[in-house]
C-alpha cells in the first residue's frame, strides 16, 4: 500500500517536473517560463519527497522531506521574484502577447525605488531606457 | 616517534597562525617572522643530525600503521632539503625585515612566507603521494599570494601565468595520482614501490612515470615546460624572488628524484634517458634565455632553468655518483641562487633599477657588494674552488663514467655560456662606469632608500652568510659531498626507505 | 555508466584545456574550473564506480554491511575539491585585479613580463 | 709547498689591508713573501737535482678522489722559480707603477691571487687540483685584464680571455676525468705508471684532443692566439707577469707534464708540432707588423709559445732541452721587456714605437736592461736566448724530413730578431722623439726588475752550467720521463746549425733595417686577418646572442596560450607515445550496463562542457559550468558518495557566485583567436581528452583489489569512533591532508583579501 | 544493491529518473539558448530542482535516506545561487 | 505548541520513532486537547488549527489546479493565454504577511509575484490568464489574502 | 531598495541554515556532513544575508572580522593534533573520551572532532572573507 502510494506520488511528481522542463522550453518569454517552472517544479519536488517519506516511513526521513518541502516552497517564489525584478531592471522584454504592463516605468533605475499604484504617474513609455540599461539584455 | 619529523611542518604552521592572529602589530610580525624561521632552521639541523645518526626516520601520523595512515619519512635527501629550507628561510626572513614594505607586512607577508616554508617542508617529508599533492598545493597557494601581494601590474601579469601553468601542473599531478590509485590501490610511496609492479601492467607504470615527469617537470621548470618561471620570478619584491629561486623548483626536482628513484625504476632506459635528454635541452634553453636578457633578475631567472637541467642530469644518469652530484648541486644552487637574487635587491637599492643597462659603477663604489656578487656569480658559473665547481665536477664525472658524452659536452658548453652570462652581468652592473642619470632620478633613489625600512646592513647580513657558505661548501666540500653521497646511496637503494616506512611488513 | 565515464571525463578534460587556451581571462578561469571537476571525476572513476552503499557504518553494526563504495577516493576528492575551491577563488580575484589593472580581459595584452 | 701556496693566498686576501698599512713601500713589503719562497725553491733544487722529488698530500675531497697533493720535480721547480722569482720583481715594480691608483690594494690582491694559483697549478699532482688552479689563473687574469674597468676595451678583452681560456678549460677537465676513469686515480704521478694502458685505450685520442684544446687556448696557440694581444689592456706588470712569463706558459707546462703519459704517438707529435709551427710563424709575422710596443711583445710571445709547443711536440731529447732553455730565457727577457715597456709608457705616455727615440739618454738604466733583454730575444750571443736558439735549431736539424719546420724556424728567427730590435733597441737610440712630458729615469722599483731579469739572462748565457744540472736536467727528465744530462755552451764549434743561425741573423738584420718600409707593405695583408679567428670570436658571440634572442622570443613569447599549448602537446606526445606503445586495453570495454538516466546524465555533462566552450555570453558560460558541477554531483550520488555530492553542490554553487561577483560587469567575450589556431587548439585538446580516456580505460580494465578500504572499514568505528568512514579518513586516518587543505583555504582567503584590499602607494608601483 | 530488489519501485524509479533526466536536458537547452541571462538562471534553478528530484528518487531506489541530505543542501544553496545571480544582475545595471 | 509536544511524546513512547506514529500522536493529541477544552478554558487554538488546515488545503488545491492549467498550455501546440503585469493594492502590512502572500501567489494559478512597491502598498504580479484584470485582482484579494490574514491575525 | 520579500525570507532562512550547519558539523563523524560542508552552509547563511542587505551589515552582524575565524580555526585544528604530541603519541593521534548523557546515551568525544570544529571555523572564515571582500569591490 505504502509502496503503491509512494510510486504513484513519485510518478506524479516527476510528471510535474517534466512539465516544468517542457514549459521552460516552450513558453515564449521569461515571465511565462517562470510561471511554469516555479509552480510545477515546486509541486513536483513536493510530491517526490512525500513519496520518499512514505516509502521509508521513518521520522528522520519525514523530517528531511518536510525540511526540503518547506525550503522549496519558501525559496522558489523568492527566487522567482528576484529574477523577475532583475529582469525588469536589465530590460528583458515581455512576450508580444502580453496585454498589459502596470510595472512599466514604475522603477527608478538609479535608486531601485518601486512606485506603487497610489503614486502611479503616467510617465512616458520607458522601453528605450530599459533597452539601453542592461549590458546583458538579450 | 621522532619529533623532528613533524616540527618542520608544525613550526611554520604555528608561526603562521600566530602571524595571522597578530596582523595588527608590525613589530610582532617581524619578530615572529624571523624567530619562526630560526626555529625551523634549528629543527632542520636537528632532523639532519638525527637522520645522519640513526638512519632513515619515519613517523606514522595519527598512529595509524603504514600504508593506511600518512607517513612522514626523512631520508638524508629529505633531511638535507629541510635543513636548506631552514637556512634559506632564515636568510630571507632577515632580508625581508629590511626590505618588505609595511603594507605587505600588514597584509600577512610573513604568514604567507611561513606557509610557503611549511608546504615545502611537508613536500620534502611526506611519504604519501597524495599528501605530496597537498603540500604542493600549500606551497603553491602561498607562492601565488606572495607573488601577487602588492598587486603591481607586472606582478599580476606574471602571477596569471605562474598560477595558470602551475595549476595545470597540479591538475596533471592529481590526474596521475588518480590513475596511480586506480592501478595500485594504495598511496603510500613505500607501499607503491612494493606493489606497483605487481598490480599494474608494466606499460601503465611507464605511462604513469611520464605523467609524473611532466607534472613535476612543470614545477621544476624543465624544457619545454618552464614558461612560468621567466614570466614571474622577476616581478615580486626581491625577497620573494629569492625564496622562490631557492626553494620552488627544488620541490619539483625533489619530487622528480623521489619518484624516479623509488617508484618508476622499471624502465630506466626509457624514462631516465628521457630525463637526460630533457636535462640537456633545459640547460641549453635556459642559458640561451639568460643571454638574451638585459634585466638582472630575468637573466638570473633564465639561468635558473639552465641549472635545473644540471640537477636533472644526475637523475637522468641514474648512478650513485650522478645522484650525489645532483644532491650536491641542489645544495649549492639553493644557497647561491637565493643569494644572487638577494643581491639584485641591494643593487636595486643602491642604483634604483634592475635594468643592467642602468646599473654600473658598483665595483668602485661598493667593493664589498661587488665581492658579494662575485662569489655566488662565479660559483654559479662553476668556477673553482667555489661550490658550483664541485657540483658540476661530480655530474660530469658521472656522465663520463656512464659514457654519456653528449650530455657531458652539453653540460660543459653550457657551463661556459653561464660563465659568459655571469661575466657580462658583472661587467654591466659592477665594472661598467655608472651611466649618467638625471639628478631627479638619483634623488628619487635616495628618497626610496630612505623610506624603505631597515638598513643596508640588515640587507647584507644574510647575503654575507650565504656567500661565506658558498665558499665553505667549496673549500670544505668533503663533508658536504660525503653527505650527498650517502643521500644518493639511500636513493639508489630504496629497500632501506621501504623498510623504514613499512617496518617488518614488507 | 562505467564505460561512459572515461569518455565523459575525456570530454571534460578536452573542454577545460581548450578553454585554458583562449585569450579571454574569463574562459581561462572557466577552463580551470572544468579541469578541476574533470580531475576529481577521474579519481572517482579510477577508484572504480560501484553502485553500492555509501561508506557508512549503519547503526547497530561495527562495519559497513555488504559492498560499499571505496571511501579512499572520496576522501581524496573531498580534499581536492576544497583545495581547488580555494585556489580557484584566488585565481578569480587575481584575474579580476589584472583586468582592472590592465584594462582588458584579453590575455594577449598581458605579456609585458615576458618580452 | 702547501704552505707556499696557502701563504700566498692569505697574503692576497690581506693585501688591501697591508697596502693601506705600508703605503708607498707596499710593493717591497708584499714582495718579501714571494722572495722567501723563491729562496725556498732555490734550496729545493739541491734534492731535485739529485733525482728526488718532493711531495705533499692532504686529503681534500676523498669521496671524489680529489686531494690537495703536490709534487715538486724538475719541471715544476723551473716554473715555481719563475713564478716566485719574477713575481717578486713584478710586485716590487707594481709598487711603483701603480702608485697612487685608488685600487692599488685590490691590484695586489689579484696579482698575488694569480701567483698562488699559478704556483698551485705547476705544483699540483692531483688533476682536479691542477684544474682548479688552472681556472683560478683564468679568473685572476680576468680580473687583472679588466683592471682598468672603466675602459670598454679592457672589459671586452677580459671577457675574451676568460671565454677563450674557459673554452679550453672545460675540455681539459673532461680529459682529466676520463684519465681518472681509465686509471682509477686522479693523481698525475700514478697516471704516469699507466702510460701504456692509456695510450692503448680507445679514449686516448679524445683525451689528447681535449687536453690540447686546454693547452692551446691557455698558451694562445693558433687559432686561439688572438686573446693574448688583446689582453694587453691589462696594466703592464700584469702583461709582464701573466702574459709573458707565467700564465700563458701553463699550456706549455701541461703539454710538458703530460708528455710522458700521452706523448710519443703520431697524433701527439703531428698535431702539436703543426700547431706550434703555425703559431710560431704567425706570431712573429704579426709582431713584426705592429707598432704598439705591448702588442709587439704580445705577438712575439705568441710566437715563442708556438716554438715551445713545437719543441715539446717534437719531443726529442734536444728539442726538450731547447724547450726548457727557451722557456727560461723567454721568461727572463720577455718579463724584462714588458717591464721596460711599462716604464717607457709611464715616462713618455705612449706605446707607439714610431713615436719613441733616444730614450737611452734620459733612461740609461732601463735602456741597458732593454738592450740585454733584446739580445736574448734576438737569439744573439752571449745571452741565454742564443744558447736556446742554437739547441733548438739543432734539434730541428736532427729530425729527418723536417725541412719545412726548419725553414719556418729560420724565418721566425729572422722576424724575431727584427722585432727584438724594433722593440728593445730602436726606442732607445737615435733622435729623441717629442713626447707629452720629458722622460726621466725611473725610480729603483721600476728598473730593478728589468735589470735583474736581463742580468740573469746574460749570466746564464755565459755560464749555463749554473743551471744545467740543478734545473735543466731535472726538468728535461720530468718531461721525457727518464733521466737526461744537459750540457749547454755558447759555442759548439762549426756545424751546419751555425750556418743556419748565421743565415737567420743576417736575414733578421735585413728585416730590422727595412722594418719601417716592410711594415707598411705588410699591413696591406690585414684583410687576410679580418676573417681570422678574432673575427670568428666576435661573429660567434654575435650569432650566439642573435640565436639566444630568437629562440628565447620564440619560446618565451609572452602568450599564455602558447605556453599551455606547448605543455599540453608535450604531455600528449610523450604520454600518448608511451601508452600506445606499451599498454593494452583488452577487456576495458566490459562492465555493468548503462541505465538510461545515466546515459542522459553523461550526455548532459558533455553538452554542458561543450556549451561552456562555445558560449558567447560570459555569465551564460558560468551557468553551464554550474550544470557540469551539478552533473558531477549527481554522479557522486549515483555511486555512493553523499559527502562528495554535498560538498560538490556547495562548492559548485559558491564558485558560480564568485564568478558572478567578479565578472558581471565585464564586457562580452571578444578577441577571438583566428580560425586555424582554434582548429589546432581543438585538435590538441581533443587529443589530450583522448589520452585521459585511454588512461582511464587502461587503468580500470581490471578490478581493483582494495588495499586500504578494508582496514578503514574495520577500524573506523572501533578506533576512529565514527560511522562515516569518509569523515574519519578526513579528520583522522588522513588528517594531515586535511590540515594541509585548510591551510590552503586559509591562505587563499587571506590572499584574496590582500589582493582586493591592498593598494600599494603610488611611488612603489611602477 | 540494484534496482531489481525493489519490486514495484524498480521500474518506477528508472522511469522517474529518466523522465527527470530528460527534463534536465530540456532545461539545459533553455540554458544554452537564453536568450536573456535571467532565462539561463531560471533554467539552472530548474536543473537544480530536477536534480533534487533525481536524488530523492535515487535515495528511494538505494534505500539510503542519507542522500536526502544532499537534496537539502542543494535546496539551500541553489536558492542562494539564483538569488546571487539575480542580485548582481540588477546591481550590474547600476553602473 | 502543546500539540506538537504531545505528538513528540507519543512518538517517543512508541519505539520506533516513525512518521506514522507522530501523525497518530498529533491526531490523538488534538483530540485530547479538544476534549480537555472545557477544563482548561476556550482557546483560539482550535479555530486557528482549522484555519491553517483550510489554508493549506486551499493552497494545495490551487497549486494542483494551477499546474494542470499550465500543463495544458505547455503541451498543446498553441498558446492559450493572455498574460499581463497587474498591480494589486495590498491589505497585508507586516513583512511576514506580504512575503507569505507573495509566495503563495507565485505558487498558484497562473500568477507570479514580481515585486512589492517600496511603500509596501502595491504588489505587482504577472498573470497568465488576465483577460479580465479586475477578476484576477478580486480572486487574489478574496482568496489568498483574506484567508492568509485570517490565519496570521 | 533591496527586496522586502528577500529580506523577510532571509531572516527565516538564515536561522535555518545556521542550525543546519551546526547539525551537519555535529553529526559529520557519523553521517554525511562534517566541518567542511557545515562551514560552507554557515557561510552560505551569511552570504544570503549579504545579498539581502549589504556587506557592511554582515560585518556588523558578525561583530568579528572573518579573518579571525580563519586564525582561530587553524589554531584549533593544529592544536587538536598537537594534544597527542603532549601525550607522547604521534601527531594527530586521536584521543577519545566517552561522555555519558542521561544514563544510557553515550557520546564519544575526541580530538578528531575538535579538528573538525577547526575545519568548520576555517571554512566559515575563508568563505566569508572571500565573499565579503569580493562583494565590497
Ligand atoms: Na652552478
Ligand atoms: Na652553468
Amino acid at each position: 500500500m505504502n509502496q503503491t502510494l509512494s510510486a504513484a506520488l513519485m510518478i506524479v511528481g516527476a510528471t510535474f517536473m517534466l512539465l516544468a522542463a517542457v514549459g521552460i522550453v516552450r513558453m515564449p518569454d521569461l515571465f511565462t517560463r517562470m510561471q511554469t517552472t516555479t509552480k510545477a517544479a515546486t509541486l513536483g519536488i513536493g510530491c517526490m519527497l512525500t513519496s520518499a517519506a512514505i516509502y521509508f516511513g521513518t521520522l528522520q526521513v519525514a523530517a528531511r522531506a518536510l525540511a526540503v518541502i518547506v525550503l522549496v516552497f519558501l525559496t522558489a517564489p523568492v527566487a522567482a521574484h528576484m529574477i523577475a525584478r532583475a529582469a525588469y531592471f536589465i530590460g528583458v522584454p515581455l512576450w508580444k502577447g502580453t496585454i498589459r504592463d502596470d510595472l512599466q516605468g514604475q522603477y527608478d533605475l538609479r535608486t531601485r525605488v518601486l512606485e506603487g499604484t497610489g503614486a502611479l504617474k503616467f510617465s512616458p513609455p520607458s522601453t528605450e531606457e530599459r533597452d539601453k540599461s542592461g549590458p546583458n539584455a538579450k | 616517534m621522532n619529533l623532528y619529523l613533524i616540527l618542520p611542518i608544525l613550526i611554520p604552521l604555528m608561526t603562521a597562525i600566530l602571524l595571522f592572529l597578530t596582523w595588527r602589530w608590525r613589530r610582532v610580525q617581524r619578530g615572529l617572522g624571523v624567530a619562526g624561521a630560526a626555529a625551523l632552521f634549528v629543527a632542520g639541523l636537528g632532523l639532519l643530525t638525527s637522520v645522519q645518526e640513526n638512519g632513515i626516520q619515519a613517523a606514522q601520523m595519527g598512529n595509524w600503521p603504514a600504508p593506511f595512515g600518512i607517513t612522514l619519512v626523512a631520508d638524508l635527501f629529505s633531511a638535507i632539503m629541510v635543513a636548506l629550507v631552514g637556512l634559506i628561510g632564515l636568510a630571507v626572513a632577515v632580508y625581508s625585515v629590511a626590505s618588505i614594505d609595511t603594507s605587505r607586512e600588514a597584509f600577512g607577508y610573513y604568514a604567507f612566507f611561513h606557509i610557503l616554508l611549511m608546504g615545502v617542508c611537508g613536500a620534502f617529508l611526506t611519504g604519501d603521494i597524495f599528501n605530496l599533492y597537498v603540500w604542493f598545493e600549500v606551497m603553491l597557494i602561498a607562492s601565488f599570494v606572495l607573488l601577487a601581494l602588492g598587486g603591481e601590474r607586472a606582478q599580476l601579469e606574471g602571477a596569471i601565468k605562474y598560477v595558470t601553468l602551475n595549476l595545470v601542473s597540479s591538475a596533471l599531478f592529481l590526474t596521475a595520482v588518480g590513475i596511480l590509485y586506480g592501478v595500485a590501490g594504495t598511496l603510500n610511496m613505500a607501499d607503491l614501490a612494493l606493489n606497483l609492479h605487481r598490480t599494474a601492467q608494466p606499460g601503465m607504470v611507464t605511462t604513469l612515470a611520464i605523467l609524473f615527469f611532466v607534472a613535476f617537470g612543470i614545477k621544476a621548470a624543465v624544457f619545454p615546460l618552464f614558461f612560468w618561471l621567466p614570466a614571474s620570478y622577476h616581478t615580486p619584491p626581491v625577497a620573494v624572488s629569492a625564496i622562490f629561486a631557492g626553494l620552488l623548483t627544488k620541490v619539483g626536482i625533489y619530487a622528480m628524484i623521489r619518484v624516479f628513484t623509488l617508484l618508476f625504476i622499471q624502465e630506466p632506459e626509457y624514462t631516465h634517458r628521457l630525463i637526460l635528454l630533457v636535462a640537456g635541452l633545459t640547460m641549453i634553453a635556459g642559458v640561451l634565455g639568460a643571454l638574451a636578457q638585459t634585466d638582472f633578475r630575468r637573466a638570473l631567472a633564465f639561468q635558473h632553468i639552465s641549472h635545473v637541467g644540471y640537477m636533472m642530469m644526475g637523475l637522468g644518469l641514474y648512478t650513485g655518483l650522478a645522484l650525489a652530484g645532483s644532491v650536491f648541486y641542489i645544495i649549492h644552487h639553493v644557497i647561491v641562487k637565493t643569494n644572487l637574487f638577494l643581491i639584485t635587491g641591494v643593487t636595486q637599492r643602491l642604483k634604483g633599477s634592475f635594468d643592467l643597462r642602468k646599473l654600473g659603477g658598483l665595483y668602485r663604489a661598493h667593493p664589498g657588494v661587488a665581492l658579494l656578487f662575485f662569489i655566488p656569480a662565479f660559483s654559479l658559473a662553476g668556477v673553482p674552488p667555489l661550490s658550483g665547481f664541485f657540483a658540476k665536477l661530480a655530474l660530469i664525472k658521472a656522465g663520463l663514467d656512464a659514457k654519456e658524452y653528449a650530455i657531458v659536452a652539453t653540460a660543459l658548453g653550457v657551463g661556459l655560456l653561464t660563465l659568459l652570462v655571469m661575466a657580462r652581468i658583472w661587467a654591466e652592473a659592477f665594472w661598467k662606469p655608472a651611466p649618467v642619470t638625471s639628478t631627479s632620478s638619483a634623488e628619487e633613489v635616495d628618497g626610496a632608500a630612505a623610506s624603505e625600512p631597515g638598513g643596508l646592513r640588515t640587507l647584507l647580513a644574510p647575503i654575507i652568510l650565504l656567500a661565506v657558505l658558498t665558499v665553505i661548501v667549496g673549500l670544505v666540500a668533503e663533508p658536504v659531498f660525503a653527505l650527498a653521497t650517502r643521500a644518493a646511496q639511500q636513493l639508489m637503494n630504496p629497500t632501506e626507505y621501504i623498510q623504514a616506512v613499512l617496518g617488518g611488513r614488507s | 555508466m562505467h564505460i561512459l565515464m572515461p569518455f565523459v571525463i575525456g570530454a571534460l578534460y578536452a573542454a577545460g584545456i581548450y578553454l585554458l587556451m583562449r585569450r579571454s581571462i574569463v574562459k581561462l578561469i572557466l577552463g580551470l574550473a572544468i579541469l578541476g571537476n574533470a580531475a576529481n571525476l577521474l579519481i572517482f572513476t579510477a577508484g572504480r564506480l560501484t553502485r553500492a552503499h555509501p561508506p557508512l557504518v549503519p547503526s547497530g553494526a561495527t562495519q559497513p554491511i555488504g559492498t560499499f563504495a571505496d571511501p579512499v577516493p572520496q576522501a581524496l576528492i573531498l580534499t581536492a575539491i576544497v583545495i581547488g575551491f580555494g585556489v580557484l577563488a584566488f585565481a578569480l580575484v587575481l584575474v579580476h585585479r589584472a583586468n582592472q589593472m590592465v584594462g582588458s580581459d584579453d590575455l594577449d595584452t598581458m605579456k609585458s613580463t615576458d618580452t | 709547498m702547501t704552505a707556499a701556496i696557502l701563504s700566498i693566498f692569505v697574503l692576497a686576501l690581506s693585501a688591501p689591508y697591508l697596502h693601506r698599512l705600508a703605503g708607498k713601500r707596499s710593493g717591497w713589503v708584499l714582495a718579501s713573501l714571494p722572495l722567501v719562497w723563491t729562496l725556498y725553491f732555490a734550496v729545493c733544487s739541491v734534492p731535485i737535482a739529485s733525482g728526488e722529488s718532493l711531495s705533499a698530500s692532504h686529503a681534500w675531497i676523498p669521496t671524489l678522489g680529489i686531494n690537495f697533493s703536490f709534487l715538486l720535480d724538475g719541471l715544476s721547480l723551473v716554473f715555481a722559480l719563475i713564478i716566485c722569482g719574477i713575481g717578486v720583481l713584478v710586485v716590487v715594480y707594481s709598487g711603483g707603477y701603480m702608485a697612487g691608483h685608488p685600487l692599488q690594494g685590490r691590484f695586489y690582491a689579484f696579482l698575488l691571487m694569480f701567483m698562488g694559483s699559478m704556483l698551485g697549478l705547476v705544483l699540483a699532482d692531483n688533476a682536479v687540483t691542477l684544474f682548479i688552479f688552472w681556472e683560478l689563473t683564468s679568473v685572476s687574469s680576468y680580473l687583472l685584464i679588466g683592471f682598468n674597468n672603466d675602459r670598454k676595451e679592457a672589459r671586452a678583452a677580459a671577457l675574451q680571455a676568460l671565454l677563450v681560456t674557459g673554452l679550453g678549460g672545460l675540455p681539459l677537465l673532461a680529459a682529466f676525468l676520463m684519465l681518472g676513469q681509465l686509471t682509477g686515480s686522479l693523481e698525475l704521478s700514478s697516471w704516469m705508471t699507466q702510460a701504456q694502458a692509456v695510450r692503448a685505450s680507445p679514449l686516448y685520442l679524445p683525451i689528447v684532443i681535449l687536453v690540447l684544446l686546454g693547452a692551446f687556448t691557455k698558451s694562445a696557440q693558433v687559432p686561439f692566439h688572438f686573446w693574448l694581444p688583446n689582453a694587453m689592456e691589462a696594466p703592464t706588470p700584469v702583461s709582464a707577469y701573466l702574459h709573458a712569463a707565467t700564465m700563458v706558459k701553463a699550456g706549455v707546462y701541461l703539454i710538458a707534464r703530460l708528455s710522458p703519459l700521452l706523448g710519443g704517438t703520431e697524433a701527439w707529435v703531428y698535431v702539436i708540432s703543426a700547431v706550434g709551427a703555425a703559431t710560431m710563424l704567425l706570431g712573429a709575422y704579426l709582431a713584426y707588423q705592429h707598432t704598439d710596443l705591448k702588442r709587439i711583445l704580445a705577438y712575439s710571445t705568441v710566437s715563442m709559445l708556438g716554438t715551445l709547443t713545437l719543441l715539446l711536440g717534437v719531443g726529442t731529447h734536444l728539442a726538450v732541452q731547447a724547450a726548457v732553455v727557451l722557456l727560461l730565457a723567454h721568461a727572463l727577457y720577455k718579463g724584462a721587456l714588458f717591464l721596460v715597456a711599462g716604464s717607457v709608457e709611464h715616462e713618455t705616455g705612449t706605446r707607439d714605437i714610431t713615436r719613441m727615440g733616444g730614450l737611452k739618454r734620459s733612461m740609461p738604466v732601463t735602456a741597458a736592461a732593454a738592450g740585454v733583454a733584446a739580445l736574448s730575444m734576438a737569439g744573439l750571443p752571449p745571452v741565454l736566448g742564443f744558447v736556446g736558439k742554437e739547441v733548438y735549431l739543432e734539434a730541428l736539424w736532427r729530425i729527418p724530413a723536417a725541412t719545412v719546420l726548419l725553414a719556418v724556424a729560420v724565418v721566425t728567427a729572422m722576424l724575431t730578431l727584427a722585432v727584438a730590435g724594433a722593440a728593445g733597441v730602436r726606442p732607445f737610440i737615435g733622435e729623441a722623439a717629442s713626447t707629452a712630458h720629458p722622460p726621466h729615469e725611473t725610480p729603483p722599483s721600476f728598473w730593478l726588475g728589468p735589470i735583474v731579469l736581463a742580468g740573469l739572462g746574460l749570466i746564464l748565457g755565459v755560464f749555463p752550467a749554473l743551471v744545467e744540472s740543478s734545473l735543466l736536467s731535472p726538468a728535461c727528465a720530468a718531461i721525457l720521463g727518464r733521466p737526461l744530462e744537459v750540457h749547454l755552451s755558447l759555442w759548439h764549434g762549426f756545424s751546419p746549425v751555425v750556418g743556419l743561425s748565421a743565415v737567420s741573423i743576417a736575414g733578421g738584420a735585413l728585416l730590422y733595417a727595412t722594418h719601417a718600409r716592410l711594415r707598411g707593405f705588410m699591413s696591406r695583408t690585414d684583410f687576410m686577418f679580418r676573417w681570422g679567428p678574432a673575427r670568428c670570436y666576435e661573429l660567434s658571440l654575435e650569432a650566439l646572442d642573435r640565436l639566444a634572442r630568437v629562440i628565447t622570443r620564440r619560446l618565451q613569447s609572452g602568450y599564455l596560450r602558447v605556453y599551455l599549448l606547448t605543455i599540453v602537446a608535450t604531455t600528449v606526445i610523450l604520454a600518448g607515445y608511451t601508452i600506445i606503445s606499451r599498454v593494452s586495453w583488452a577487456g576495458a570495454f566490459s562492465g555493468p550496463g548503462v541505465h538510461p538516466h545515466e546515459a542522459v546524465l553523461a550526455g548532459l555533462i558533455v553538452a554542458a562542457a561543450v556549451a561552456a566552450v562555445f558560449s558567447k555570453s560570459r555569465l551564460g558560460a558560468v551557468a553551464t559550468l554550474g550544470v557540469v558541477g551539478y552533473g558531477v554531483a549527481l554522479i557522486y550520488v549515483l555511486f555512493g558518495a553523499p559527502d562528495l555530492a554535498m560538498t560538490q553542490v556547495m562548492v559548485e554553487t559558491l564558485t558560480v557566485i564568485l564568478f558572478v561577483l567578479m565578472f558581471y560587469h565585464l564586457p562580452r567575450f571578444g578577441a577571438f583567436t583566428p580560425r586555424p589556431a582554434r582548429a589546432r587548439d581543438i585538435l590538441v585538446s581533443l587529443m589530450a581528452g583522448a589520452l585521459v580516456t585511454g588512461l582511464l580505460l587502461a587503468a580500470t580494465r581490471r578490478p581493483l583489489v582494495p588495499r586500504l578500504s578494508p582496514f578503514f572499514a574495520d577500524k573506523s568505528l572501533a578506533y576512529g569512533h565514527g560511522r562515516n568512514i569518509v569523515n574519519v579518513i578526513l579528520v583522522d586516518f588522513r588528517g594531515l591532508d586535511t590540515l594541509g587543505e585548510i591551510t590552503v583555504l586559509s591562505v587563499a582567503a587571506m590572499g584574496v583579501y590582500a589582493l582586493l584590499k591592498l593598494r600599494m602607494p603610488k611611488e612603489n608601483s611602477k | 544493491m540494484t534496482f531489481e530488489g525493489l519490486g514495484l519501485l524498480s521500474w518506477t524509479v528508472i522511469l522517474v529518473t529518466t523522465m527527470l533526466s530528460v527534463g534536465a536536458v530540456l532545461a539545459f537547452t533553455r540554458l544554452v539558448r537564453g536568450p536573456s541571462l535571467p532565462d539561463r538562471v531560471v533554467a539552472l534553478d530548474l536543473i537544480a530542482t530536477l536534480l533534487m528530484g533525481i536524488i530523492a528518487a535515487y535515495s528511494v531506489a538505494a534505500g539510503q535516506p542519507v542522500f536526502l541530505d544532499v537534496a537539502i543542501v542543494l535546496a539551500l544553496i541553489a536558492f542562494l545561487g539564483t538569488v546571487a545571480f539575480a542580485r548582481y544582475l540588477e546591481k550590474g545595471t547600476l553602473r | 505548541m502543546w500539540n506538537i509536544l504531545l505528538a513528540l511524546a507519543w512518538g517517543a513512547l512508541n519505539e520506533p520513532l516513525t512518521a506514522s506514529n507522530l501523525i497518530v500522536g498529533f491526531v490523538l493529541g488534538y483530540a485530547v486537547l479538544y476534549l480537555a477544552q472545557p477544563v482548561i478554558g476556550p482557546s483560539r487554538y482550535f479555530t486557528k488549527v482549522r484555519q491553517v488546515i483550510g489554508l493549506v488545503l486551499f493552497f494545495l488545491w490551487e497549486l494542483i489546479l494551477a499546474n494542470l492549467r499550465v500543463a495544458m498550455d505547455v503541451i498543446t501546440p498553441h498558446y492559450d493565454m493572455t498574460p499581463a503585469v497587474i498591480a494589486i493594492p495590498l491589505d497585508a502590512q507586516s513583512d511576514a504577511e506580504i512575503t507569505l502572500l507573495a509566495n503563495m501567489i507565485t505558487l498558484t494559478p497562473g500568477t507570479l509575484s514580481l515585486d512589492v512597491s517600496s511603500d509596501r502598498k502595491t504588489l505587482y504580479i504577472h498573470a497568465l490568464y488576465a483577460k479580465d484584470c479586475d477578476a484576477v485582482r478580486r480572486n487574489i484579494k478574496n482568496g489568498f489574502e483574506k484567508r492568509l490574514l485570517e490565519v496570521l491575525r | 531598495m533591496i527586496s522586502l520579500i528577500l529580506r523577510t525570507a532571509t531572516r527565516f532562512l538564515m536561522i535555518l541554515m545556521l542550525l543546519f550547519s551546526l547539525f551537519l558539523l555535529m553529526r559529520g563523524h557519523n553521517a554525511p556532513g562534517g566541518g567542511f560542508v557545515g562551514g560552507l552552509v554557515a557561510a552560505a547563511a551569511f552570504a544570503l544575508y549579504t545579498i539581502a542587505y549589504d556587506p557592511a551589515a554582515t560585518r556588523r552582524a558578525l561583530r568579528i572580522d572573518p579573518r579571525a575565524f580563519i586564525g582561530v580555526g587553524l589554531l584549533v585544528a593544529a592544536l587538536s593534533g598537537q594534544l597527542s604530541l603532549a601525550a607522547g603519541r604521534p601527531f594527530m593521534t586521536g584521543l577519545w573520551a566517552t561522555l555519558s548523557l542521561s544514563g544510557q546515551e553515550r557520546v564519544d568525544v575526541g580530538t578528531p572532532m575538535l579538528f573538525d570544529v577547526g575545519v568548520y571555523l576555517v571554512v566559515l572564515g575563508v568563505t566569508l572573507t572571500i565573499l565579503l571582500s569580493m562583494s565590497e569591490e
